[in-house]
């Protein structure tokens, strides 16, 4: 998130050399690891939600009439990859490799944007086939659980755009490679909370 | 076990729990939560007196401990403590002894709840619907207590003493909940849902009650009655409920009434047997102008002494207290008696009948529907004229 | 005070706006990231909070003072009572916590400021933002009249057709995300800033009581994010997710909203239960008795606060094996809960005990609190609380804990660190008139509230009636009017302490450097304290490190003074470190959380509008991550090119 | 719990995280665990469809966890917040669905 560069620790950091830190380790990490855990509560509370309501189609079409499995499946897995390729940008970033840095957020962003293309299809198709948002419950509960974490995907995008341009403006402030490091732990989050997604709601029977 | 410890400590009990319950059993408020009449609401009294009396000493305890520091240890001049960090052993005893409280506090807490959700043994079942803001009851047949058609009233619940009656309760919109203090604890009435109510009065009398979950507007005005009769007394009253229905007498003014009713509030309102000129049976449900689909059924609306949620008696204030503080034995003939003209509580009823959302706030208003497509929540103001109103009660009086 | 004004002087920015430059006036307010003064802004919000809130509920005492009241209608009352909690737990309560945490907890573990200072100044914006947002309703066809926990269905379009619910949903979102990002910023704060030597286990008790209000926080605030979004998008997106008729359960918001609610309550208590473990020790010029078990049934209430919400649902119908689990988990909170009572009465016990204003609300707390959490468990036994449920018995139970455990609390401190704030005393005289009237006369308020729920008067009740109100003088009339009364009676207390304010802020006596005896490191540097906080980070070496520099054991084993405040501040001062960095003003913070409301009143109104919303928020997160937290080196004055001259001020 | 101990001066992940074939074994599995998922839809796996897939989700996300976020080789701290998150929404949700009579 962006208060990854709102960092009183890192400021001193570079100046005063030694980490004014307890545990030595940086707050933007501990910050960002204890906002994936509040966001397991998020995403929790959604996929509970979902769980609950999922059979509940009233008159609209059952998840099994709408969902296409091949095809998520396939931008399931690419959305796995990005979470490879976010890596090695990590990677490459504390190596100081700022041009392999760069490509891999590149090919990130462009499986990122595969992914919440496929989205923006499969809702266009769900649309067609008769299931609106405000169709049934499972419909709401459906579109509110893939719609919040299609728009997490969307804001990891936007960081790892707005990202590759401060990289290349060398307008970073702070530390680089934890900057890369950061956006990757939010990317890779945004990924582990799919492959629940994907399993519960997809691969389980309603 | 506990009810043995609690025995011995009597006196100490009564000593600390009666400033509380002095005032409170005093005043015998309708729906003092410590008069149980029936056995639900006596385990529960008989589990939350104990309870409210161990607090009671607890709270004497910690605060004497802290009066009495106050003015041992208050700065007399002396010098500064020993900076002593605690005592680990202290510590555990006293975490010990409340846990120690609270398990047996437990274990008859448990006993009780499970106790208290038994329905294997029920006797009669009356399906209760909550609806902004009144009750419906709808008593399913029953031939051991001579139900022999489905009979529904609002109001005031009427049941035999001594049964073991199940309420199955829902609601038409939003969640009410159903309480009568002296029969059991509150149970919700959840749309969508159906949740279990066990009551059961031990002697005939009037027992108070209200909804208690906020369920909008007049949420505060949404009361209601449990009425036990004896046995003999219920099967009247259950005969008198599946009475057909007896027009009025022809060029009477409720004759005229019953024109007004059948042009302005059939539309809402059932009475049973209630025929148009061509003998077509008039049919209110569904009701399709209030939003929740039904309004009060009111073929034996003078056999109930209140109206409108309970908030208004039908019955004037001498009558009605005639009834209430009737001794046990002749409260039943005293209840089945009805409404009659005399004891007609006509200020509310005529009141209600000229603009029932000034005596009632309901979402009544045309203005503020267009997000429920125009349909009423409450009744609305029919602008009835003085006449047509006279005209009304005597018919209303008719249906006994 | 020297040059504080012009010892951070920002730089230019990087970022797309220049850095503000100005730090005086009221910019220096606005733009600002010191944790100090945007500790004083959330208590300033605050208090004006409860001020509304407290006007809310002497309205909603008036109109029950007699039967049949006629001061407000119907619609009028649920909206009060909505926006009457609302404004007291939401905006009252955990805005104050927040700003005594923002304010305190750096100076508390030997820190300059909290670790992400801007994110600070959002937080605050945010939530002032968010509250003003909630209460623009009352403007705008009237306010939320749900009741505070919002049961479904009645919060729906259909049977709330103002547009009051929705300003409450989004509003209560913005100040969430203020509290979550504030919670993930103290947490960062505590773990990782802390002075050399600073343990866990040395930290002073108050900050440990906010980390696990923080945790508390930051994993609550996100379910009921996700029951507020399923209402929103129910009322302004044509969702059903709590429309009966399409299918849904009402009782999917009941578990929602109390799996953050139960934790809720613990964030609105512990930081008072912080306070006054501050408090009691330094007044009973002893270390709070078992420090440990403090902090470890601390964490114990946080932790198993959180099994327990469903005993908000004791009358649902949830089943009995559901409701005996949640009856027994509850019980089970009074054991930890138990734990700081007796510690608390055990530091007083031997002390040398000094009866400040600041004392005697700590005193009020233990006494008040336990009463409240003495109904608390009599709720628990959930036969019984199916007859309290929903009564004014309830009403009673939550006024104890919350006034008189949270308030009480929030006062002590106010006593207690008002000279550290602003260094000035507020008036002891007027403070125990402050105390007394508000102790009279909440006892007067909610005392009979056990009596009137008991006796059967339901809550949320616009009016009662005089034919249930039972027979003879005490009957619920009187109690009624008796505890209207009592509101009156609180509002001349809190007066009182309006009235202390103004004359000390007009005349105070000026504060000593320590004039409590304390014991922590807040009070090992100025009063107020620079901004900087520290002229050298002290290392810490004992629980109480300011009472250990001050106080030895002699050879008896009596405590003897071996150093006043003053020698130990100067101590501090000689070793002032050469050039400190403090974070620098920004304009984005405040522009950031701007575009919430505006997105917000774009979901009730209209979608360009929030595009609007959104767009602001864009812009300024760009700007924001484009400028350093830190002006560049080069910008600073005095610059940091060897001089040691910087802020320090010699007391004494 | 007492973090003040912890000895580690220098967190950047190079020194303790896996080389680059690592990351792509990682996903290899990964990618492998994926396509027996999805061939639980085609194929009848009988009473194991539950618990498969159950394991093989937690041990997907697990390893994303793990070595992709790089929590196996840093500072426990981080696990401590991040699975006290994760497991008390497990747990808060899975009772309240429970009360749903979710589970059966
Ligand atoms: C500061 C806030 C706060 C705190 C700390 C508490 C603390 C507790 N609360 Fe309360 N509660 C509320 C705020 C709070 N509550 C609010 C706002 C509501 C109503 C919401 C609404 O409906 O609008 C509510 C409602 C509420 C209910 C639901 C009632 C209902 O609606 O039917 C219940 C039920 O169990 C309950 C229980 C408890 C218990 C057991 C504690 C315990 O934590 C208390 C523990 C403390 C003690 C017990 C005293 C000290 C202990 C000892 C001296 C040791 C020895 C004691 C024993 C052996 C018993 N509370
Ligand atoms: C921290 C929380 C908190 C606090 C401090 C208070 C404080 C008070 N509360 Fe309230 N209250 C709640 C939280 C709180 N309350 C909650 C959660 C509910 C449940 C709502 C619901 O059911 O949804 C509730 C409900 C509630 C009810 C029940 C309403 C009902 O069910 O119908 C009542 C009734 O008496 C009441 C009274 C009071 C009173 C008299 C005070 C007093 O202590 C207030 C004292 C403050 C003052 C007296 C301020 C003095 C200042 C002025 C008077 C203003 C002057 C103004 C200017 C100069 C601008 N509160
Ligand atoms: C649009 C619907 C509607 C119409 C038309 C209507 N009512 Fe009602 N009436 C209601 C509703 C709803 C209630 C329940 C209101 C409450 O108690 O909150 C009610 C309640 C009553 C009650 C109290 C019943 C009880 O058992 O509590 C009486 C008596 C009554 N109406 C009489 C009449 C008469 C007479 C007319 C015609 C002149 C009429 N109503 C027309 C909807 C209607
Ligand atoms: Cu129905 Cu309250
Ligand atoms: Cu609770």
């Amino acid at each position: 998130m962006w208060f990854t560069l709102d960092n009183l620790a890192t400021a001193h950091d570079t100046h005063e050399g030694a980490a004014h830190s307890s545990t030595g380790l940086s707050n933007v990490k501990l910050g960002m690891w204890l906002f994936l855990g509040t966001e397991c509560l998020l995403f929790g509370g959604l996929i509970s939600t979902y769980m609950l309501y999922r059979g509940r189609v009233g008159t609209g079409p059952r998840p099994s009439q709408v969902f296409d499995i091949p095809f998520t499946s396939v931008s399931s897995f690419v959305l796995l990859m990005s979470s490879l390729t976010m890596v090695l940008a990590v990677s490459s970033a504390h190596k100081r490799d700022d041009k392999s840095t760069n490509l891999w957020l590149v090919i990130t962003a462009l499986l990122g944007a595969t992914f919440v293309g496929g989205q923006v299809y499969e809702f266009t198709a769900f649309y067609n086939e008769g299931m609106g948002f405000s169709t049934s419950l499972f419909s709401s509960s459906f579109y509110v659980l893939t719609g919040f974490h299609g728009v997490h995907v969307t804001v990891g995008l936007i960081m790892l755009l707005a990202l590759r341009g401060m990289l290349k403006n060398n307008k970073v402030p702070g530390s680089r490679a934890e900057t890369v490091e950061m956006i990757g732990l939010y990317w890779h989050f945004v990924d582990i909370v799919w492959i629940i997604i994907f399993t519960l709601i997809d691969l389980i029977p309603a | 076990m506990l009810t043995r410890v609690i025995g011995r400590l009597k006196p100490l009990i009564l000593g600390t729990a009666g400033t509380v319950f002095l005032a409170s059993c005093a005043t015998n408020a309708p729906q003092d939560t410590f008069q149980p009449k029936g056995p639900n609401a006596q385990k529960i009294d008989s589990l939350q007196k104990p309870v409210f009396a161990v607090a009671g000493i607890i709270g004497l305890i910690v605060a004497s401990a802290v009066v009495y520091s106050i003015i041992k240890f208050r700065d007399k001049g002396q010098p500064i403590p020993k900076q002593s960090h605690g005592n680990p052993a202290l510590e555990i005893t006293l975490t010990i002894i409340p846990a120690l409280i609270l398990a047996v506090v437990g274990v008859f807490t448990f006993r009780t709840v499970f106790d208290l959700n038994k329905t294997s043994d029920t006797q009669m079942i009356i399906n209760v619907t909550g609806q902004q803001w009144w009750w419906e009851y709808d008593y399913p047949t029953n031939n051991e207590y001579g139900i022999t058609q489905p009979i529904i009233t609002s109001g005031q619940l009427v049941i035999p003493v001594g049964t073991k009656v199940l309420l199955r309760e829902t609601s038409r919109d939003v969640i009410h909940s159903y309480w009568i203090p002296a029969l059991n604890g509150k149970r919700d009435a959840v749309p969508g849902r159906i949740t279990l109510n066990r009551i059961e009065a031990d002697e005939p009398g009037i027992y108070a009650g209200q909804c208690t979950e906020f369920c909008g507007l007049s949420h505060a005005n949404m009361r209601m009655e449990a009425v036990a009769l004896s046995k003999e007394d219920f099967a009247k009253w259950v005969a008198n409920e599946l009475k057909p229905y007896v027009a009025p007498a022809k060029d009477s003014l409720a004759k005229e009434g019953e024109t007004v009713f059948l042009n302005q509030c059939t539309r809402c309102h059932q009475v049973n047997g209630l025929t148009r000129e061509d003998g077509t049976p008039v049919i209110a449900a569904p009701d399709e102008n209030v939003w929740s689909g039904a309004a009060p059924n009111l073929s034996h609306l003078m056999s109930r002494n209140t109206f409108a949620g309970a908030m208004f008696d039908l019955l004037t204030p001498e009558c009605r207290s005639d009834v209430w503080k009737s001794e046990s034995a002749t409260f039943g003939e005293k209840y089945l008696a009805g409404v009659s003209e005399p004891c007609l509580n006509q200020t509310d009823l005529r009141g209600w009948l000229r603009n029932a959302p000034e005596k009632k706030p309901m979402y009544a208003n045309p203005a503020l529907l267009a997000d429920t497509g125009g349909k009423y929540r409450g009744m609305p103001n029919l602008g009835l004229s003085e006449s047509d109103i006279e005209k009304l009660v005597a018919y209303l009086l008719t249906l006994k | 005070m020297a040059n504080i004004e012009n010892f951070a002087t920002p730089s230019s920015a990087m970022g797309a706006l220049k850095r503000p430059v100005v730090t005086k006036g009221w910019r220096e307010w606005v733009f600002t990231v010191d944790h100090k003064k945007l500790g004083i802004m959330y208590m300033a919000t605050a208090m004006f909070f409860f001020l509304v809130g407290g006007l809310e509920a002497v309205l909603i005492r008036l109109q029950l003072a007699l039967p049949d009241g006629k001061i407000l209608n119907a619609d009028l009352y649920n909206q009060m009572f909505t926006m009457h909690a609302t404004t007291m737990v939401f905006l009252f309560v955990m805005p104050m916590t927040a700003g005594f945490a923002n304010y305190f907890i750096p100076l508390q573990i030997g820190a300059r400021d909290v670790a992400f200072p801007r994110i600070n100044a959002f937080s605050f914006w945010a939530l002032l933002f968010g509250g003003l947002f909630i209460n623009l309703s009352w403007f705008l066809g009237g306010a939320a009249d749900g009741g505070w926990f919002m049961y479904a269905p009645n919060s729906g379009p259909i049977f709330s057709p103002s547009h009051g619910v929705d300003f409450w949903a989004l509003g209560l979102q913005i100040t969430g995300i203020a509290s979550l990002a504030g919670a993930i910023n103290l947490i960062v704060t505590i773990l990782n800033m802390r002075a050399p030597g600073m343990k866990l286990m040395r930290m002073p008790i108050f900050t440990w009581m906010s980390l696990v209000v923080q945790f508390l926080l930051a994993f609550a605030v996100p379910v009921i994010t996700v029951a507020l979004f399923l209402l929103s998008f129910q009322r302004n997106y044509g969702a059903t997710f709590f429309d009966v008729a399409s299918g849904a359960d009402p009782l999917l918001w009941q578990h929602l909203f109390w799996i953050f609610g139960h934790p809720e309550v613990y964030i609105l208590i512990l930081p008072s239960f912080g306070i006054i473990s501050e408090v009691l020790p330094v007044f009973s010029r002893k270390p709070l008795f078992g420090y440990p078990f403090v902090v470890f049934s601390g964490a114990a209430i946080g932790f198993v606060g959180w099994g327990v919400w469903a005993h908000h649902m004791f009358a649902s119908g949830l089943g009995p094996v559901s409701v005996a689990v949640f009856s027994i988990s509850t019980m089970a909170i009074a054991v930890p809960t138990g734990v700081k009572i007796v510690n608390w009465t055990l530091t007083l016990w031997g002390g040398k005990l000094w009866f400040t204003t600041a004392m005697k609300f700590a005193i009020g707390l233990i006494v008040l609190f336990t009463i409240g959490g003495l109904s608390g468990v009599t709720h628990s036994v959930a036969p019984s609380d199916t007859q309290q449920t929903d009564t004014y018995y309830i009403v009673a139970h939550f006024h104890y804990v919350l006034f008189g455990g949270a308030v009480l609390g929030l006062f002590s401190g106010f006593y207690y660190w008002w000279p550290k704030m602003f260094g000035k005393m507020l008036n002891e005289k007027l403070g125990s008139w402050n105390f007394w009237f508000m102790v009279i006369g909440l006892n007067m308020t909610f005392g009979p509230m056990h009596i009137l729920g008991l006796q059967g008067q339901p809550r949320r009740m616009y009016q009662w009636t005089e034919n249930r109100a039972g027979e003879g003088f005490f009957n619920l009339a009187f109690w009624n009017l008796v505890a209207s009364i009592g509101s009156l009676i609180l509002v001349i207390g809190v007066f009182f302490f309006l009235v202390n304010v103004f004359i000390t802020a007009r005349s105070g006596k000026v504060s000593p450097l320590d004039p409590w005896g304390a014991r922590s490191l807040e009070w090992m540097t100025s009063n107020p304290p620079k901004e900087h906080n520290f002229d050298s980070i002290p290392t810490v070496r004992h629980l109480d490190e300011f009472f250990h520099r001050k106080y030895a054991e002699d050879a008896n084993g009596q405590m003897q003074q071996i150093a006043t405040a003053e020698e130990v501040l100067k101590q501090l001062e000689d070793n002032a470190d050469a050039h400190i960095h403090m974070p620098s003003p920004s304009y984005w913070p405040i522009v950031l959380a701007f575009g919430l409301p505006i997105t917000a009143l774009g979901v009730i109104y209209s979608v360009p509008l929030a595009i609007f919303g959104g767009v602001i928020i864009l812009f300024s997160a760009f700007g924001w991550a484009l400028e350093p937290s830190t002006a560049p080196d080069t910008d600073f004055d005095p610059p940091s090119s060897g001089d040691t001259s910087k802020d320090v001020v010699h007391v004494g | 719990m007492n973090t003040t101990t912890t000895e580690t001066t220098d967190s950047h992940a190079t020194e303790h995280g896996l080389s680059t074939s690592g990351y792509v074994r990682i996903a290899l599995i990964l990618a492998a665990i994926t396509a027996l998922e999805v061939s639980t839809y085609y194929v009848d796996f009988g009473w194991l469809f539950m618990p498969a897939l159950m394991a093989m989700m937690v041990i997907k996300f697990v390893m994303v966890v793990s070595y992709f976020m790089h929590l196996k080789f840093d500072n426990k701290l981080f696990s401590w917040l991040f699975y006290t998150g994760l497991f008390l929404a497990v747990g808060v949700y899975c009772a309240a669905l429970a009360t749903f009579k979710f589970f059966g």
